[in-house]
């Protein structure tokens, strides 16, 4: 069952090649029905995870190493979040995008990036997992081309020799990884026990490496430069980049890499937590401040993405129980917020063309839905309490408290400030800005004849953008399931 | 047939001198049943190369299960049965083929069978009808001299075999009879000239030295030699000994195009036919080039043994080094699609040049994977450069926007080909990376693997420009090709000259224009070696497990 | 091609004599100095030599180029028949043995090479028709009207 | 060393060969160059095989020049090898060929551009 989670998306996309442009209906069916299956069949594994039981599967021995799946606490929680959220992408994609061009290509790229992102997830070894990376970000950028005009194809350029410069990178480093464990790359509970004999220089060199080429995905500041050009790309793409899979796959890189490359003991042996620690509340602080001089929508949004990344780099680099925990969660809740951000920013752009600020003035009584979920989003993002990111903050200052490193928990009240700071100016537009905006909503070419207005988006993108809002704040009244796979992570990842 | 496949009195097989001289002599009648029946020309050909592949077969599984890892043979002794001086120097030409030599003979054969096959559908578009039966002609003897190469085992057979299939290439690539064809051609033969010369001057040079010109036996001497203390005769003939492999090393290096020497690489495999751009690119600068470079470096002159190969490895790395990044460096200025992959092939052969000069097994073995494999991969690269000129005309890689989907095969062949190349995992190409980058941690220089992780960034820069064009390009329609002048074909069809001075056919006259993407003849191949690079990424152990004692017999 | 009298004379009553001399030193490859390729190239350079005597279209009607290549083709079957030969008759490729002419010659003699005289035979063929033809196509090729410019 | 002027001859044809071959524009000289460069080869190979000239020579005696040097080195064994002399026969049948086809082309050539100045000819670069 967990292969089939890997490769059915695979098989899919042939479908969905051969199916062609014009048999649209067939096509969504069979997507939101992968994505609901792949749903259900993350969390059928979820009992025997949760009980302690794993079973690595090998898929065939590629004479240097294995390809190799396992399921895993960790994977459990990213899978479910995925696959969850991949259903509201699915459906947000089909209603944002009808009536567009090349959609085969997008959804044949859409589909395969699901599969990748599965196998990135449950891979057993480095290798394994280093090529659903790459595959993961080949199959992205016909996404992040879409559009195909200029600005996009040179996003896409940048795109390419930023992602495929970190992968060179990190492939180096399974090499070095591979030639100082004597070839053991497989992830292992409290680190691969054959590197604490490699001298430091080399360690050091390895954790360079690595957090230089997961960073990449992970957007840490010198290196996100990709992640704001991106977003030239349709608004589903842009939510996929920054909530579901890209950013999210960089995070759960370095996870790995903390915990179960160099593990714990080793890596606070080393004090690279504290080297970590450096490039990650430099992104956390200046790409609030860089955010407040955006004056787009989705440029704001895109560096609210680099900014939260580096909160779960922190709390994941702490070493510390608590702060872990808040990684995790936080892991979760971002995503979930950021996908409401989006959604809710990419069903005003659809509807009214609207990408500034300013023009946001007065939507909240044309768009109600749009410019609650985007409130709330807002909100719950700056970390205000019945919102979602509260919880993680918590868990974060709390974690960093114990530590008895104040600072870095003073850096979570800093960035909150200035969260607060660039997320004010939208909402305020929109419910207390002048009336100027109602006047300018124009019909977008691409909707349907049928849907004469009578909301304000198609159903298709309403509901999925409604059910993401009530998720962010059910999650911040009572969301427990993230706890459950979280606790479970934390126990696999921080062995007593 | 009595002793048909192994010899009577020695250990060798009758396929080892049957396999050329079948070859030799079937192309030497090829052209002359051309002008009798033109059309079973290519069928004969083809035939006669998949003949000798499967004969290459027969006696790779032959060495394989063979004691020593080599069998010798031993040509034209005299008839009763003496085969050594008192002083055990062998007489006649030994034929001696080690695991090394028929792992590459097979792959040259087998790459030869789908040239061959290529070649009908797409020969006759390229070059003049009457032209055809040389082309058979040369490119059977070509394989010959190549096969040749591969299985002896004395200096000056070597050459022999090597002038054959450099002639032959060099007739070949002035086949099309375009400016550019002939003015690479006449590049490509003088340096060839010039390269064959110098190893014309190590092999006698190395034959002044030892006094014969078996390789095993001169290795012995040679051996002597170096080890002899000052004072001993023989230590006097060591500045022949160095003044030969300096003679080798420079003739080689030429000839597999190495940094400062490369430039006519890149000039002479894309002006050739694209079957033959697959074979030069994919064999001829292996098997007359690196394939002799190992030969000789290890079999004769013992580098791993003495103590120059210490002297000489630090040398080697850095040619290594400039023809990798040079060769990717210039391959992304390229803009014509043939010329990008010969410098591509350039920037390979650094590889496989790293690999040597690391002097382990470890090196030795990956810098084998890389020639195998990557002759693979390069083959198929040109081959289905060479659909898309034949389909469409189009050389200019920023004109083939959107190609990807009106040859879909073609290019999902050329994609997977370029995935190797870059090194993406499953694929073959990464498996021979992989094997370089582990002997280069093992020798402890991690600053190779830097510049082989460069290098493969540099391939993704180059090949994903040609596959994102493909497949994301922008849908706007290309610019009419510009065209100086209009000639006639032997079929009547127009040709259009490009702005590089390449003709192709113009739009009308394009064969199968509206039938499927490619005729089947040419197809097959393409998705044939797209089987192998995945069939060998993935069950590479098969290939290991003949390179690892094929290094160990290059060790002794 | 308006040559003296006596250039066209002297030069077709040379032939058979040069041709004489090639042969000889064909066969007498095996013992002394010489062999195929030497013997080829004399007897190439009679015929050059007769085609220059007489212009080169009347050569040619001599000689078609079909028969040159056939016989040049048969040149290099001959040595290599002489080579399966010995693989034939139980030993290795190019194995040397009087088997084909029952005149066993003293070493040295002119039968003494043993399987080296079909070989020599072969080569000297081989060459001759080579070069004979590689002389026509130089000398009768039919180039385009060419442009006056000039180099150096 | 001076006794083997033939060396030396073989070196200063070499020189001029390479310059022929380098520095003319014409491609027939090119071509003379090349040849030349062979032909230094060859002189040399020729050269090596004669036993009388000096120590630095082949010894084909040899298999003896390997297992018991003094004796041909003393010049006890004076032979001219033939060996070298059949390999350069090889060597010239190789360059002929290399020379008539490089002729060959040099007359497509002249055909397409109308001279012989490598400096003209010259459509690829880069």
């Amino acid at each position: 069952m967990l292969l089939l989670t890997i490769f059915l998306p695979f098989v899919i996309t042939l479908v969905i090649l051969l199916l062609g442009e014009k048999r649209i209906y067939a096509r969504n069916g069979i997507l939101m029905a992968i994505s609901i299956f792949e749903f259900v069949v993350v969390l059928s594994h979820s009992q025997a995870v949760l009980a302690g039981k794993l079973s690595p599967m090998t898929l065939a021995d590629l004479d240097f190493f294995t390809l190799t799946f396992n399921v895993d606490p960790l994977s459990l929680l990213l899978g479910s979040l995925i696959s969850f959220l991949w259903i509201f992408t699915t459906s947000y994609s089909i209603g944002y995008m009808s009536g567009e061009h090349a959609l085969v290509r997008y959804f044949s790229s859409l589909t395969v990036c699901l599969g990748a992102t599965m196998g990135i997830i449950f891979s057993a070894n480095l290798m394994t997992f280093f090529i659903f990376y790459e595959i993961l970000t080949i199959a992205v950028y016909p996404l992040v081309i879409h559009e195909e005009t200029e600005e996009a194809y040179r996003a896409g350029v940048v795109y390419m020799v930023y992602l495929l410069s970190g992968g060179t990178l990190v492939f180096f480093g399974i090499i070095l990884t591979y030639y100082l464990s004597g070839g053991n790359i497989t992830f292992t509970i409290g680190g691969i026990p054959q590197l604490v004999k490699a001298s430091p220089a080399m360690l050091y060199l390895l954790l360079f490496l690595f957090s230089a080429g997961f960073g990449v995905k992970a957007a840490i500041i010198p290196l996100h430069v990709w992640l704001p050009r991106a977003m030239v790309a349709p608004t589903p793409v842009s939510a996929l980049l920054h909530a579901v899979a890209v950013v999210n796959m960089g995070l759960y890189a370095f996870i790995r890499m903390i915990y179960n490359i160099f593990g714990p003991a080793l890596f606070a042996h080393l004090k690279m937590n504290n080297i970590l620690a450096v490039p990650a509340v430099f992104t956390i602080i200046l790409a609030a401040i860089a955010a407040l001089r955006m004056d787009k929508i989705k440029k704001l949004l895109a560096y609210s993405t680099i900014n939260q990344l580096s909160y779960v780099i922190l709390g994941a680099s702490s070493l510390h129980p608590i702060a872990l925990l808040g990684a995790l969660v936080h892991l979760v809740y971002h995503s979930v917020m950021k996908i409401t951000l989006f959604y809710s920013a990419g069903t005003i752009i659809k509807r009214t063309g609207k990408t500034k600020i300013r023009e946001m003035s007065g939507l909240a009584k044309t768009m109600p839905v749009a410019c609650a979920g985007f409130a709330i989003g807002a909100l719950g993002i700056s970390g205000l309490p019945p919102i979602a990111g509260w919880v993680s903050k918590w868990y974060f200052v709390k974690g960093f408290l114990e530590l008895e490193r104040p600072w870095l928990g003073a850096v979570f009240i800093i960035s909150t400030i200035l969260e607060i700071g660039f997320f004010a100016p939208p909402v305020l537009y929109a419910y207390f800005g002048g009336n100027i905006g109602s006047q300018q909503v124009q019909e977008n070419k691409h909707t349907n004849a049928d849907d004469d207005c009578r909301f304000e988006a198609p159903l298709d993108m309403l509901i999925p953008l409604a059910v993401v809002t009530i998720l962010s704040v059910t999650f911040g009244l009572f969301g427990s399931l993230p706890f459950v796979f979280g606790r479970a992570a934390i126990n696999s990842l921080l062995p007593k | 047939m009595i002793h048909l496949f192994s010899s009577a009195s020695d250990n060798g097989s009758h396929l080892q001198v049957l396999i050329p001289v079948m070859l030799i002599c079937t192309a030497l009648v090829l052209h002359l049943i051309y002008y009798w029946r033109p059309r079973i020309c290519p069928y004969i050909a083809t035939g006669i190369i998949s003949l000798s592949f499967i004969s290459a077969l027969i006696l790779l599984v032959k060495v394989i299960h063979s004691p020593n890892g080599y069998l010798e043979y031993f040509a034209g002794h005299s008839w009763s049965g003496q085969r050594y001086l008192a002083s055990g120097q062998p007489i006649g030409i030994v034929v001696r083929t080690d695991l090394f030599g028929a792992l590459i003979a097979a792959l040259v054969t087998g790459l030869g069978t789908l040239a061959s096959i290529y070649s009908k559908h797409y020969i006759p578009h390229t070059i003049k009808t009457s032209n055809i039966g040389y082309y058979y002609c040369l490119l059977v003897l070509m394989i010959a001299g190549m096969a040749g190469i591969c299985l002896t085992g004395d200096c000056f057979n070597f050459y022999v075999f090597l002038e054959v299939a450099s002639i032959s290439s060099y007739g070949l690539v002035a086949m099309p009879q375009t400016k550019q064809s002939l003015e690479a051609a006449f590049k490509y033969m003088v340096v060839g000239a010039l390269g064959s010369i110098l190893l014309v001057f190590g092999i006698v040079l190395l034959f002044s030295a030892t006094g014969t010109l078996n390789m095993a036996y001169a290795a012995q001497q040679v051996h002597k030699i170096v080890t002899a203390p000052p004072g001993n005769p023989l230590h006097n003939f060591r500045h022949l000994v160095f003044a030969s492999l300096g003679m080798f090393i420079i003739g080689l290096s030429v000839k597999s195009a190495f940094f400062p020497a490369h430039a006519w690489l890149a000039d002479a495999h894309p002006a050739a036919p694209s079957s033959i751009s697959a074979l030069l690119s994919g064999l001829m600068v292996k098997s007359t080039g690196v394939f002799l470079f190992i030969r000789f470096l290890f079999t004769v002159f013992g580098l791993h043994k003495h103590e120059y190969g210490m002297l000489l490895a630090p040398l080697l790395m850095i040619i290594a080094v400039i023809t990798i990044l040079g060769g990717s460096v210039f391959a992304i200025a390229q803009n014509d699609i043939k010329r990008m992959l010969a410098y591509s092939t350039v920037a390979q052969m650094g590889y496989i040049l790293m690999g040597v000069s690391l002097i382990s097994p470890a090196g030795l073995e990956g810098a084998i994977l890389h020639i195998f494999n990557h002759a693979l991969m390069k083959s198929l690269l040109f081959m289905s450069a060479g659909a898309l000129i034949y389909k469409t005309g189009i050389r200019d890689i920023r004109e083939m926007s959107r190609i990807g989907y009106r040859m879909p095969v073609t290019m999902v062949c050329f994609t997977v080909a370029a995935m190797s190349m870059i090194g993406i995992p499953p694929l073959n190409g990464f498996m021979s990376k992989w094997a370089l980058a582990k002997a280069a941690l093992d020798a402890n220089l991690p600053m190779l693997v830097v510049v082989l992780l460069i290098s493969s960034l540099l391939n993704a820069v180059y090949y994903f420009r040609v596959v994102g064009t493909a497949f994301f390009g922008r849908a706007q329609q290309h610019e009419e090709i510009p065209h100086a002048d209009i000639i006639r074909n032997n079929h009547g069809h127009s040709l259009l000259q490009n702005s590089y001075g390449y003709y192709s056919l113009a739009d009308k006259d394009r064969p199968n224009e509206n039938e499927q993407e490619l005729p089947w003849g040419m197809l097959m191949p393409l998705i044939i070696l797209a089987a192998a690079i995945l069939f060998f990424g993935v069950k590479v152990g098969i290939l290991r497990e003949i390179i690892r004692p094929a290094v160990q017999v290059l060790w002794r | 091609m308006n040559n003296s009298l006596i250039v066209k004379v002297v030069s077709q009553k040379m032939v058979p004599f040069i041709i004489m001399l090639g042969a000889s030193i064909i066969l007498h490859g095996a013992a002394t100095p010489g062999g195929g390729f030497q013997g080829g190239v004399v007897i190439g350079a009679a015929y050059i030599l007769f085609a220059l005597g007489i212009d080169a279209k009347t050569a040619r009607l001599r000689l078609p180029v079909i028969k040159v290549k056939i016989v040049e083709s048969a040149g290099v079957l001959i040595y290599a028949f002489t080579g399966l030969g010995g693989i034939l008759l139980g030993s290795n490729f190019l194995a040397n043995k009087i088997v084909l002419f029952p005149p066993q010659g003293e070493p040295g003699g002119l039968f003494g090479g043993g399987t080296l005289i079909p070989i020599t035979i072969g080569v000297g063929i081989h060459v001759a028709c080579t070069v004979a033809s590689l002389y026509y196509a130089f000398v009768e090729y039919e180039g385009e009207p060419k442009p006056d410019k000039e180099t150096e | 060393m001076i006794a083997r002027f033939d060396y030396i001859a073989a070196v200063i044809l070499f020189s001029i060969g390479l310059y022929a071959l380098v520095v003319k524009p014409n491609l027939i000289k090119k071509l003379i160059g090349l040849n030349i460069i062979e032909t230094s080869v060859y002189l040399f190979l020729i050269a090596s095989g004669d036993v009388r000239l000096g120590i630095y020579t082949n010894q084909w005696a040899a298999s003896n020049v390997i297992d018991n040097p003094q004796r041909a080195v003393q010049g006890l064994e004076p032979m001219i090898n033939p060996i070298p002399s059949a390999l350069v026969l090889t060597a010239i049948v190789v360059s002929v060929c290399v020379t008539a086809i490089a002729l060959s082309v040099v007359v497509k050539l002249y055909q397409h551009y109308g001279t012989l100045d490598a400096r003209e000819i010259a459509s690829l670069k880069g």
